[in-house]
């Protein structure tokens, strides 16, 4: 199972999914629809490296951070 | 080098600790940049979430840029709670050369608020209010949507 | 506010003393540059003559120019000697936008360079030998050849 | 009597000369060997300000200051 984190203020526990791309993952969300805002300006790590292609292959273990809009400072 | 720190940062130690940690280094410039927290619109204070993995990583992919000019980076930020004319963030590069030092200073700090995961909210009324519009979306974002 | 100072400057008395004069006074930026004498080329320190007329009309003249963005600058100097690794020479914007601090610290340290009448020396053996190769001549040099 | 300073490196002690022109003081100057050296590389201000004339009128009182090339910090 993928380990899912919605970081900052997406502030939601953790799940775990059972995906082999991000595509699925895509897929799994686009009828939550609390979290179809965030999904337009949330970018996607993938163990802690950003990624920008859907067909990025996801292995069992491996964790998928959505990242909203930052601000430090 | 870079240092996390619940609540405010205490300039002065900061400050002081990383000019005595580099003054016999026979760097030429030392140039820290401090944010302090506005007192505006009503806030009392900021606070900060932050991912600490891909922190770290931005932060090592600067710091070997800067090696590369024979330059140094630190870094310090708050989690958690900052109350308005205090400190949450300061940065600071060390250079043999000026101008080197100067051109970090302006790409490093820009370059954290374009990138840094972090996450900052208004404390109003002492509840967390998401800065969303002074916040700049990641490189990829959008890519579930 | 320009201070000059007999021999090395204090670094963290005066930046740390500049830090608490601003810090509640809701400027977003605090950004000190800090010169650091380099040991290099045998020399064991350097030493400064400053017209201080025509440096308070420089400096005042930025002090305008920072006043109409919102800024504030601040530059501490040395006279005489100053030992290898001890600061000759700190100058600080405050501002409560960080771009206009980026900014400033930037053209100000620069124009420093170019236009402060302060002359340099090296101390070599116990002399003073002026680091003209370094130095840069002021606008209107020539005049008189 | 104007005052001419020779600044910084040029150490040498004030005069007081009696001209009318940065014009006259070029002239007066011109075989002062040690000097000349320094003339090419050296600024001039009247009364703290840097002039670019030759023609700037001097009065009685005027301070001239000659200054070499600058390095602070």
């Amino acid at each position: 199972m993928a380990k899912i984190e919605f970081l900052g203020p997406l502030n939601r526990e953790s799940i775990e999914v059972d995906i082999s791309s991000l595509n699925d993952l895509k897929e799994m969300f686009k009828d939550d629809t609390e979290l179809v805002e965030w999904l337009e300006i949330c970018a996607v790590a993938v163990n802690d490296a950003l990624v920008c292609s859907l067909d990025t292959k996801i292995e069992s273990n491996d964790k998928i951070s959505l990242l909203p809009p930052v601000c430090g400072g | 080098m870079l240092e996390l720190h619940d609540g405010p940062l205490h300039v002065e130690e900061i400050t002081n600790r990383w000019f005595n940690e580099m003054r016999d280094k026979n760097y030429g410039a030392y140039i820290p940049f401090i944010g302090i927290v506005r007192d505006e619109q009503g806030i009392s204070g900021l606070s900060f979430d932050i991912y600490e993995p891909i922190l770290n990583s931005w932060f090592e992919t600067w710091q070997e840029k800067a090696k590369k000019e024979g330059a140094y980076l630190l870094m310090a930020h708050s989690r958690g709670d900052v109350p308005n004319h205090t400190s949450s963030y300061i940065s600071a590069v060390v250079s043999p050369q000026r101008k080197v030092a100067l051109k970090f200073i302006n790409d490093f700090v820009e370059d954290f608020k374009a990138s840094a995961p972090i996450w900052k909210y208004d404390l109003i009324d002492g509840k967390r209010v998401y800065a969303k519009e002074r916040s700049t979306a990641l490189k990829g974002a959008g890519l579930l949507k």
